[in-house]
This record gives structure tokens, C-alpha cells and sequence, in this order.
């Protein structure tokens, strides 16, 4: 079981948690009878579904693997790549409803990848070109959000909001609404996040607090946020709560699935733990051989999610290998229109710099806009220069 | 139509005309429903318009903001009350890394219209952190609007402002001023004259016209300035009092228009001089009217030291004496 | 059961959380099975203590309502009442070790009392003479903190400075020492008291965090904060929590103890919810009418923990009338002394307002305090002049 | 002795010594163990004096500063490291409403020795939330000191007087000068000179001699101001070059001193200038240097927008040219 894994990421020995789990690392349905109600949540999923889940996994390592190359080149200020995690992001997004609301912090690139946001936007940020990169309007999810924690208050206002709206309880699947937000292990430990869980929880608001359990922040391990499973943090503020193997796609989908069904139906908030694991660096400027074992990423690496489903496929005769070609060449065709697109963002005009600092731009920002712009001639600086 | 109204009423009218005229206006907060909050500026608004619009909020003011963030990119105007000036630090990293940063974050395609309304400035014997004067700790933070107005007509017409802005705005509300009455001249909603309902959020008011001096101030500190006036004029000094409204922006051309014309400014504000709202007042006048000034810019503010205990405050806080001590300096230069 | 009080205080109906009880409202022993441990705790307990601890908690009603009285005639800006805490008070700082440390809210007047604190002193920030009052140094009792839940956290941290002076788990019981920190249901809410929580659970930290939930955060209900009973938030964060009936002084010294021996012998922290009522107004500018029920009131008075023991005491023939009488003239001498002392005192000196803003005072400062001693001199103004 | 050392490393052996000296001493925040924090500022530290004594905090800020101020309070030093600049803000209503108010609050019976390191500034291309000059948001709040050192030796010397200094420090490091090199005579602990070593805290440093123009800076912008000068050298104009240190209390002694020679000042630092330490300095000097003014005091700093995207840091940022410009329209005054 995941948590008997080595190194510094044990959760307290107390933790002997049952993870929700209807895939085993090797491929195999798990079949108990404490996860009757989730694997009957799976049973629609066609093994074209679980082909879809698959591409849409791989197709989102695609994307960090090109990020990581192109943040190596200088064409990427940073990047957080979300490898290992992918099974938690891709099983929980497949589980919404297009109408619900999604607040991520900055590594969620499978969930986007899932709501379509653009791959290239996705990267705006941290190409150091836009602070936020797409409208969330297209897509239902909000920008990222560098502020650990702060966003889970604004997933529990919004969704405060859609009650307000009428659009909880309704009984009508294309209008009921909740809205879901992603955030870590480490983040837990912040007032916001606390907070937020009180809010939603007197308010009943229809939120889900989806907790990726990678087990570290940064350089420290979960332990050091809590010696308890997360999973019971929700439980103090009276939220459902479950814990769910985050490496197993279907399990994530399936658990996800039951919180937004009590959502959108006026149940409230409900909380979930994926115990998941960082496979990568925590950004490109991080170096985890500092503070974490070979041995461990080994461990980790062996449940690596997406071969999971891969052997999941392959068990129940759904792999086909020419359809697999296929997803190799689409992400080909991603990784090019990466390296094209992104190496062709350019610095935004200057005098960007001064648009929507409000709606209603006062004479502070216009006569700061106006020296800048007068300076610029006389300087005869142009914005393109000041990108160097 | 005209009523004569307190300060603290003509703010429950204000959010009640706005109440009305907008279901997307929310007022949330500790203890605004039932009780109306501690300064009953909410007084009824919950009965009238119901507990999912007139909020009990948790006791906690960063939820309070970040909710209202949250409320405010579904569509809603939440206006949240602070209950007392040194309550909002709970909320500061909300406010200066969310609210303040948002609609600028998205490029433009995200807003949200949250106005913070928090009772602030001293004279009113509480005891530690029921008497300050943050505005300056949020004034420096681009993105923000601060405001606090001096008069009952300017709180009901900033209010209203406030909550039709579609930028977030501080609304910082003089506590000691909200059982003075005065006539206010109430109107349909949104104002008649839209435009003008915007620049009371971004104009400063000449309360006082006069040539010798020119005093500013805002908030709590405008009567103070007023008195000091009276009491220049019964020594045949005329002083220009100008009511800044709002702090950031700065009406710098209302400011400078008058300091050109009297050669003298003296600042006046309850909170700590040092970098203060009038230490920006100072190096802006200076630099707009450097050929003008007979004195440098004066100011008069708290002192360097923490809102002192409600036995000393009246020595903390400026008073007409040391308003006029200050222009007897300026007028010696 | 007070969960099942009338008006807005019920907690969840999810709530049918047993209190701990020893003593029941009417006077007998409460005598089953989960609670002897806790009986157990007061074994050694004589009706000699019983009585003091009676008296403690008549004393402590009597500064309150000398307080009130003062607060209306002027005397005070502002007073906060406990009437109605003085069992989970008293009965919590009877637990106490001289070497433990204290953080209290703004309402432990009963905590001050027992420890000792002057009632005079007690009184000066609520006369906006002082800031703070005591010297905490004399009595192991931190200064009040007015803004909600921070103090929480300063307390977390001390612990963390007692376990680092190898103040924890000797087993030498003049040495051993913790921390308890007070605060009520609607501080629950503030992130800084969850964060509290985190730190003291992950670094088992000997941190008793004592709420008393009097049910009500000015106007607000116990509801408005939390949909389950506040004791199980402790749970959440890996802390063992008890729920506690707060007007039964035995039960709360006995949970206290409990916790206190955990904390001393580096067991770390423990959560108590102590149930109870604010029987006054929330402070002396507050109107409970505008959002409670006579009823509701009616019901607590019926409770009252001072009446409680003192059925205690009858039915344990350890009640003494010349003795009971000797604590009304006790308590009237306590009233004298608050009367005229606390009416004497003056303002302190105006430049005292400069004083102490850093231990190592700067050019601003000086600069500032020897222009206001200029101008005070000039104009004449004398600093009691300005105190009116 | 005297070495070459990297700011950052000058900053870590100035730690290292103060840990050495004094066992209360504690260092603590997110990474900042086995890591060694995301600068490395104290890599080999937690090895060197153990989890006790370099502890890895939960992500939490508040929960940080909250702690640390018990932890003072029990007698303990604790330096706080803040990851960057735009995450100190879930801590500022304990630095702003506890640390900075508890010596005021008991009247001189309780310390709260705690110091709060921040890495800040622009110019490394990150990020949001990690470039931004916050300093001003915390020098107008009494009770509390901010500094911040421009060289290898005031970071050696200014972290080992915040430790040793009774009073909270707020300890702003400019991350862009990491990585720059100088010489640091490192001295045994405490200070020989105990006094010079708290003075650090207190005073401005002159950089540059000249007697055209003052230029005052602090942190990252003192490099900036010296390059300036040279080019202003290099065109006949002297600039004195005035590092301020200490951002609160300010050393207007010295400042004014500079000015009263020149005639004329500009004020660079990365902040917005609206509201900026700048306009404090302008503020005072014109107050103490009225008549030796030959030109308002102007200011170069960051623009009233938040921190823009890095590829437009540079246009955002104070620049030499910018500088020079500054100067330009003060001489032409
Ligand atoms: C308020 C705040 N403090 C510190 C940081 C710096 N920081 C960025 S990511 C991170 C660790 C987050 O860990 P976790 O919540 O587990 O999310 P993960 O990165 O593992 O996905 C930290 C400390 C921040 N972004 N915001
Ligand atoms: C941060 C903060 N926000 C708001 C307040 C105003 N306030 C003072 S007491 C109080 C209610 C506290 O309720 P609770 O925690 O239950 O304690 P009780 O007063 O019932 O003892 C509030 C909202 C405050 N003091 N601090
Ligand atoms: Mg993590
Ligand atoms: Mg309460």
C-alpha cells in the first residue's frame, strides 16, 4: 500500500487508512466489498472511455515533458510539472459536468488539459508573458493561483455563489452546479484553507475540496503538515471525507463522481485526499536529490499511473496497438505545436503594463502610462529592446 | 428628495438603495444580520432583503474576503463589513495578493467589485485596535481604491459608488462621525448622473474656500480642519480646507489648484505621520507646486507609536491646536 | 443535555456528543462507566477544595458584576462579562502547575483570579488606562489579545519553547511544565487558531487549547461557525479532543488534568470543547435582545455552575453557613477595594505614549516625543488636562 | 579576518555566527532544513545545529510569525525566513497587530526578539508574487524596524544586528544581488563593537561622494544608483550616493546633510512610488532642507500597476536611464 512507502513520506505509523482503490498497481479490479458503491460508479465507462482516460493521461505527460525540455532552453521562466499525478487530475476532471467550476493552484495541467484549455495558454504563465494565460469564461477554470491556499476560499464564495444562483438541487443534470478545487498536501496547513472549509461547511456550499496528496511541499514531507491522514481534516469541519488512491484513475473518477453528485444534488461540500506522489522536481529551479531518496522515486516510479492503466487495457483485450501509435503521433504533433508556438510568444507591448490595473483607470495610472509613453519616445526605447 | 440623516444612517440607505436596485449586491460580515452590526450600520437590511443576501458570516475575515472574491467572479457585488480597523489584517493578504491583483491577472477578463467597509479612526475611548487608521497600508497597493468620506451626503453618495464600481474599493468609515447628522440629498438608483456617482470616488471636495493656507484632510480629520479654519479666521487667516475623499487616487490637481494659490499646505490625518497618506500629499504638492510653496508641506498626524490607551488618545490624535500650530510654522517659513 | 438547549444554540442535530460530567445540574455525582477515569481525577479532591474552589468561583462573579456596575457608571470604556464560564475557568486553572503558562482571550477572569493576577490590573485595559495590566512574568498569565485567535498560535509557539528547554517528560512534576491557551467557538473560525493546531500537532507541542464554547460569538451561533460540535475539530489535526460539560467545575478540572499530564509527560496537545454559556451580554456595549430569547437565557440561568456546586456542597454536607457568609464579606471587601481603586486611577502621563515602542528607541521617536514635550510645554496643555 | 563571499553566503555566516553565539537563537520557515531554502541562504545550518534549532515550519506564515512570537516570548530568538516577498502577507496581521505592538502592549515587560528575513525585489524573471518591494506596507506601522542591506558586509553585519537588536526586524534582502561578490571582514560575536553593530540598523551609509545631486537608495537600487553616478561622473555631474539601510527609522540626519550640499535629491527604490518609502524621504527632506532646495525631490520607482510579467521587469524596474533622467529634470529645475 502506498503508504508503507519508504523514505521520509510516511504519514504517521497511526495512518493505517484503507485507500479507495478499483485498479491495482498491476492492472488488475480490485473487487471488495467496501468499494461496491465506487466501482458500480465505473461501471458505465466503456473500454473506449478508459482508451479516452489513457490518451488523455499520456497526452498530458506529453505536455510536461515539453515544458520541463522547453523551460531548459530559456523558453520557460519556470515550470511545475505534474508527472505522477496525472491518473488524480485526469480520473477527477472526466468526473465534472460542464457546467462546474474548477479553481486549480499551478499544476493541475491535467485537469486543464481535460477542460480544453489551450496547451499553449497553459503556458503563458510561466513563460513570464501573462499572469493568468486564458479566459477562464471558455473553459470554467480559473487561472492558476501562486498563492498557496488563497483560491480555496474563492472556490467556496463562487460556489456560495451558484447556491445563490439556484443552480444546487435543481434535479436538472444540465443545470446543477458545484465547483471543484485542487490543492496540496502542504497547502492544508494554511488558514485560508481552513477557513474555507469552515465557509463551505456552514453554508453547505456546493464544494469539493480535491486535496493531491503528493507528499512533499517543496522539500518537506507530509509529515510535516500533519500526523494524521489528510482525509480527516475534512472530517473536523464536518465535511464527508474519503481518501482515494491517486494513482488509479478510475478510483479518482469514481470518488470525484460521488462528491459532485451530493454537490450538484444540495449535499454539500465533500473532501478528498489522493494519495499521489510529485515524480518530478517540484519546479525546474528545485534539486529533490537534496532531500529525498533514489530509493523512494524507484518505489514510486513502479506505480507510475499511467502504466497502471495501460495494464488495465491490456488486461481486459481494450489495448490496440495501431490505436496506440495514434496517441504517440498526436502527441508528437503536441510536443511540435509547443516548441513552435511557445518559442513564438513575444514580450507584450510595454505600455501593457498599465491596462486593467482597474477598470476604471484613475489619473495615477494615466499619468504614469503617459510619462512612460513620453519617456519611451524621447528614449527612443522600444518595448521589444526592454524584453533583453 | 433631502432627509436629515446620521452619517452611519445615510451609509444604511446607501446600501439599502443598492440592495434594492441590483439583486446581485450582497452585504456579508460578523454579526451585520440580526444584531445589524456592532455599529448597527446594517440595522434592518437583514430583515428586508434575507439571510442569503445579508450574510452572518464565520468569524473569520479572510474567508469573509476570499468568499467575497469568490461571490464577486460569479456575479455578485458583495459588500463586506470589517468590524473594527485593526480586524482587517486578518484579511490583508486576500485583499493585497488576490483582490487587488485580479482584474489585472486576467488582463481585464475577470472582475471583482468588492467594497470593504471598515469603521476606522480614534476619539472614541475603545480599547487596542478599535481606533486606527490603516488606509496607507492599503493605498500604496496598486489595483486598490481607498476612500473614506466626511460628510453624511458624501457616505450615502460613496457608498453607492462604491458598490456600482466594478473595481475593488476600501471604504473606510470615520467612526467617530457616525452620529453627526446632516441633510442628505437622496436619489434614484444608479444615480441619475452615473458619472457623477464615479467621481465622487475620485475627486477631492473644497469644503472651505479660502487664500492664506491650505489645509487637507479626509475622513474623521475634515471637521478638525474645519474648526481649525474658524479659529484661523477669527485671526484673519483664511484657509482653504480641501476634503480629499478619496486616497488613493489622489486628486492631486484639486490639491495643487489650491496650494498654488495660497503658497501654504498643512496635511491633516489620525494615522502615524511617518509614510502616511500625507507624506505622498507632500511630495506630490511639492513636486507640482515647488515654485508656489512659501513653506514646505506640513504635516499633522499620529505619532510614531501605536494608537495609544483611550486616556491618551486626545493628546495622540491632531487637534485644532496643533493644526494651528503647524500653520503658524508654515505662515513663518 | 445542553445540546438540547432551546433557541439558535442548538449545534448540529448530528450532536449527541455525551459531555464529560461528574457532577450533574442538580448536585449528585455523576457515576457511569466512561466517566471514571475522570472521576478518578477528583478523588483526591477535599470539600475543603470543593468549597475554595466555590469560592473561587463566587469571588469571580462578584469582580464581574463590580466590573459591569463601573463600566456603567463610567468608570470603564468597555467590560466583557464571564458570568456564567466560572466552572470551565476555575476548574481548568485549578488543574494548573505554577510553572504552566497561560494565553488568555479577554473574558478568563476566572483564570486570572485563581492565578493570582491583581483585580485592579485586571481591569486597567478595560478603563483604556493600560494596554495590557500585569506583569505576566508574576503570575505565568499573558496579557489579553483582543484581535480573535492569535494569541492561539503565541501559545502554540511558547510550547514549542518549553519542549526546547527540556521542560517536557522529566517526570519531575515541579519541572514539567505546558501551556494552556483560551479562546471561544467563534475563534474556531480564524485560521490562525487551525494553524495553532497544525503546529502544535506536528511537533507535539504540550499546548492544551481550551475552548469554551459559550455559544454564542457576539450575535452569532455556535451554528454560524461550525455544523458539528467544536470538539471534534481537534480531531482533524491528529489532536485527542473531549467535549466537556463547561458549568460542572469538576469535569473541567478533571479534562484539564487529564490533558496537562499528557502535555507534561510529552504526550503534545489535546483539543477540550468546553460546553457552556455566556449568560451576559457579549460586552457591556453589547444587546443581547436584539438576536437571543428570554427562553434560551431562562433555560442557562436554571444551569448556573455557581448554584451547581453549591448543591454539591449541601448535598455533600460540606456547605457551612458562617462560612458561606464569610465569602460575602470577602466578596464585598473585593468590590470595596475595585471601587476605589479602580475610580483612583488616573491617566498616566501623556509622554508615556512614547515610551516602550521599541526596547531600543529611535531618532523618530525622540524626535517626535521631544517635539510634543515643546509643544505641550508651549501651549500649556497638561497631560490630565488632555485625559478629559 | 576578511573574506570574498557571495550576499547571500555573507547573510548565512552571519546566521551561522549568531547561532554559534547565542543557543537561543532559532531559525525557522518552509525548506529552510535539509533544503536549505530556495536561495540556500541556510544551507548547512540545520546539519550543523540540528531540527530543533533550524526547523522546518508547516506552510503556514502566520502560523511562522505566531509561533516565533511565543517562541520569543519563552526567551528564544527566532529568524524567520518568508520564501518571497509576496507570501509575507498571511503574516501580516501578527507582524503588524502582535509582533510589532507586544513591547508597546506590556509596557516594556516583554521582548519579542524576532526577526523576519524576505527575500525581494525584481529583476531574476519569475514569477508573480516573487519580484514585489513590499517594505513601505510595514515601515509605516510603529513598533516595528525595516532594514535592508546593499552589500556582502551590511548583509554580514545587519543580519547579526537584527538577531542581537531587542526590537522585531523586518530584514529585506534584495534576492537579485545574491550572486554578487565582495569583500566581508567577519568579526567574533557579539560585535566587539556592540554599538557599531546596532548602528547599522540605525544609519544610512554613503556610498558616493558628490555634490551635484543626492541620490538615495536602499537594497537592490544602490547598484543601480552607483551605475547612474558614474555615467553622471562621466558628464560632469557629481551625485552623491546615500544608502539608506534602514527604511525605519530613517536617518534624515544624513540625508539631509547630503541634500543641503547639493540642492537637489531623487529617490530610487523598486517600489510603486504612490505611497513609497520615497515619499517619505521627499516629505522630510523638504522639511529639513526647504531652503537649500534648488529642485523637488523627485522619485524613480516602480509604477502604480502591479509587478507586471517578467518579460516587461525591465521597463517596470528603475533604470539607470531612468535615473539620469530624473537627474536631468532636478538640474533643470
Ligand atoms: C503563501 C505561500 N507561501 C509559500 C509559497 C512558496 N511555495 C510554492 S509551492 C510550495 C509548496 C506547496 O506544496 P503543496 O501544497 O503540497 O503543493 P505541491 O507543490 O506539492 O503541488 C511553496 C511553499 C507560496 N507559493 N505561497
Ligand atoms: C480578528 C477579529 N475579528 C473580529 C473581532 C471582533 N470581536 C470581538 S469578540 C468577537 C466574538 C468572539 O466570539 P468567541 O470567539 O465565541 O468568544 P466569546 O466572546 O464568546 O468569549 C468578535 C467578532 C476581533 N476582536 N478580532
Ligand atoms: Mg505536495
Ligand atoms: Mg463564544
Amino acid at each position: 500500500m502506498p503508504h508503507q512507502a519508504p523514505g521520509g513520506t510516511d504519514v504517521a505509523p497511526a495512518d493505517v487508512t484503507p485507500l479507495v482503490q478499483l485498479v491495482s498497481p498491476t492492472g488488475e479490479r480490485v473487487v471488495e466489498p467496501d468499494n461496491a458503491t465506487y466501482r458500480s460508479r465505473v461501471d458505465h465507462l466503456t473500454p473506449g472511455d478508459l482508451r479516452a482516460m489513457y490518451r488523455d493521461m499520456v497526452l498530458t505527460r506529453r505536455f510536461d515533458d515539453e515544458a520541463t525540455a522547453l523551460q531548459r532552453q530559456g523558453e520557460l521562466a519556470l515550470y511545475a510539472q505534474g508527472r505522477g499525478q496525472e491518473a488524480a487530475q485526469v480520473g477527477s476532471a472526466w468526473a465534472l459536468a460542464p457546467q462546474d467550476y474548477v479553481f486549480p493552484s499551478y499544476r493541475e495541467h491535467g485537469v486543464l488539459h481535460v477542460r480544453g484549455v489551450d496547451p499553449v495558454d497553459r503556458l503563458r504563465l510561466y513563460r513570464g508573458e501573462d499572469h493568468g494565460g486564458w479566459d477562464p469564461a471558455e473553459s470554467n477554470v480559473h487561472l492558476y493561483t501562486l498563492v498557496i491556499g488563497s483560491h480555496v476560499l474563492h472556490a467556496t464564495g463562487y460556489a456560495m455563489g451558484v447556491q445563490r444562483d439556484g443552480a444546487v438541487g435543481t434535479g436538472d443534470a444540465s443545470r446543477d452546479a458545484a465547483v471543484v478545487t485542487y490543492f496540496g498536501d502542504g497547502a492544508t496547513s494554511q488558514g485560508d484553507v481552513s477557513e474555507a472549509l469552515v465557509f463551505a461547511a456552514v453554508n453547505n456550499a456546493p464544494t469539493v475540496f480535491f486535496c493531491q496528496n503528493n507528499q512533499w511541499a517543496i522539500s518537506e514531507p507530509t509529515t510535516r503538515q500533519s500526523r494524521v491522514p489528510l482525509y480527516r481534516r475534512g472530517e473536523g469541519f464536518g465535511i464527508p471525507s474519503v481518501r482515494v488512491d491517486g494513482n488509479d484513475v478510475l478510483a479518482c473518477y469514481a470518488v470525484t463522481a460521488e462528491a459532485l453528485e451530493r454537490a450538484h444534488a444540495g449535499g454539500g461540500p465533500t473532501f478528498i485526499e489522493a494519495y499521489t506522489y510529485r515524480m518530478g522536481a517540484h519546479t525546474t529551479s528545485d534539486d529533490p536529490t537534496r532531500y529525498r531518496e533514489r530509493a523512494e522515486e524507484e518505489y514510486w516510479r513502479q506505480r507510475d499511473p499511467i502504466e497502471r492503466v495501460a495494464a488495465l487495457l491490456r488486461a481486459e483485450d481494450a489495448w490496440d496497438d495501431a490505436w496506440a501509435a495514434q496517441i504517440d503521433r498526436d502527441a508528437d504533433a503536441l510536443g511540435e505545436r509547443l516548441r513552435t508556438e511557445v518559442r513564438a510568444l513575444g514580450a507584450p507591448p510595454a505600455t501593457t503594463m498599465f491596462e486593467h490595473v482597474y477598470a476604471t483607470e484613475h489619473a495615477q495610472v494615466t499619468a504614469e502610462r503617459a510619462w512612460f509613453e513620453a519617456y519611451e519616445n524621447e528614449t527612443g526605447q522600444s518595448s521589444t529592446e526592454a524584453a533583453r | 428628495m433631502s432627509e436629515t440623516l446620521t452619517f452611519a444612517r445615510a451609509i444604511t440607505d446607501g446600501l439599502r438603495s443598492a440592495l434594492e436596485s441590483d439583486e446581485k449586491v450582497l452585504v456579508m460580515g460578523e454579526d451585520v444580520g440580526r444584531l445589524g452590526g456592532v455599529f448597527r450600520v446594517t440595522d434592518g437590511l437583514q430583515k428586508d432583503f434575507g439571510e442569503d443576501r445579508v450574510v452572518d458570516t464565520p468569524l473569520a475575515e479572510s474567508g469573509i474576503v476570499g468568499t467575497a472574491i469568490g461571490l464577486a467572479l460569479r456575479g455578485y457585488r458583495p459588500v463586506c463589513e470589517i468590524q473594527f480597523d485593526g480586524f482587517v489584517f486578518p484579511a490583508y493578504d486576500q485583499i493585497t495578493t488576490q483582490l487587488a491583483k485580479m482584474h489585472y491577472r486576467s488582463r481585464g477578463r475577470l472582475q471583482v467589485p468588492v467594497v470593504i467597509r471598515i469603521p476606522y479612526g480614534g476619539g472614541i475611548g475603545a480599547v487596542e485596535h478599535h481606533s486606527e487608521s490603516p488606509e496607507a497600508l492599503f493605498a500604496h497597493t496598486p489595483g486598490l481604491r481607498v476612500v473614506s468620506p466626511a460628510t453624511p451626503q458624501d457616505a450615502y453618495d460613496m457608498i453607492r459608488a462604491a458598490v456600482a464600481s466594478p473595481d475593488p474599493v476600501l471604504f473606510f468609515e470615520p467612526k467617530g462621525r457616525y452620529w453627526t447628522k446632516g441633510e442628505v440629498a437622496t436619489s434614484p438608483y444608479p444615480s441619475a448622473d452615473a458619472a457623477g456617482s464615479a467621481d465622487v470616488l475620485n475627486t477631492a471636495r473644497v469644503a472651505r474656500r479660502g487664500d492664506d493656507v491650505t489645509l487637507v484632510a479626509y475622513g474623521p480629520t475634515v471637521a478638525t480642519a474645519l474648526k481649525a479654519a474658524d479659529a484661523l479666521a477669527s485671526e484673519g487667516t483664511s484657509a482653504d480646507v480641501v476634503d480629499l475623499r478619496s486616497i488613493s487616487p489622489l486628486d492631486v490637481t484639486a490639491v495643487a489648484e489650491s496650494v498654488r494659490r495660497t503658497g501654504r499646505c498643512v496635511v491633516v490625518h489620525e494615522a502615524p505621520s511617518f509614510l502616511g497618506s500625507g507624506a505622498e500629499v507632500a511630495a506630490r504638492v511639492t513636486e507640482e507646486c515647488f515654485h508656489s510653496l512659501e513653506a514646505p508641506v506640513l504635516r499633522v498626524g499620529g505619532f510614531h507609536a501605536p494608537y495609544p490607551v483611550a486616556k491618551l488618545e486626545h493628546e495622540y490624535l491632531p487637534s485644532v491646536d496643533r493644526i494651528l500650530d503647524a500653520v503658524d510654522r508654515a505662515l513663518a517659513f
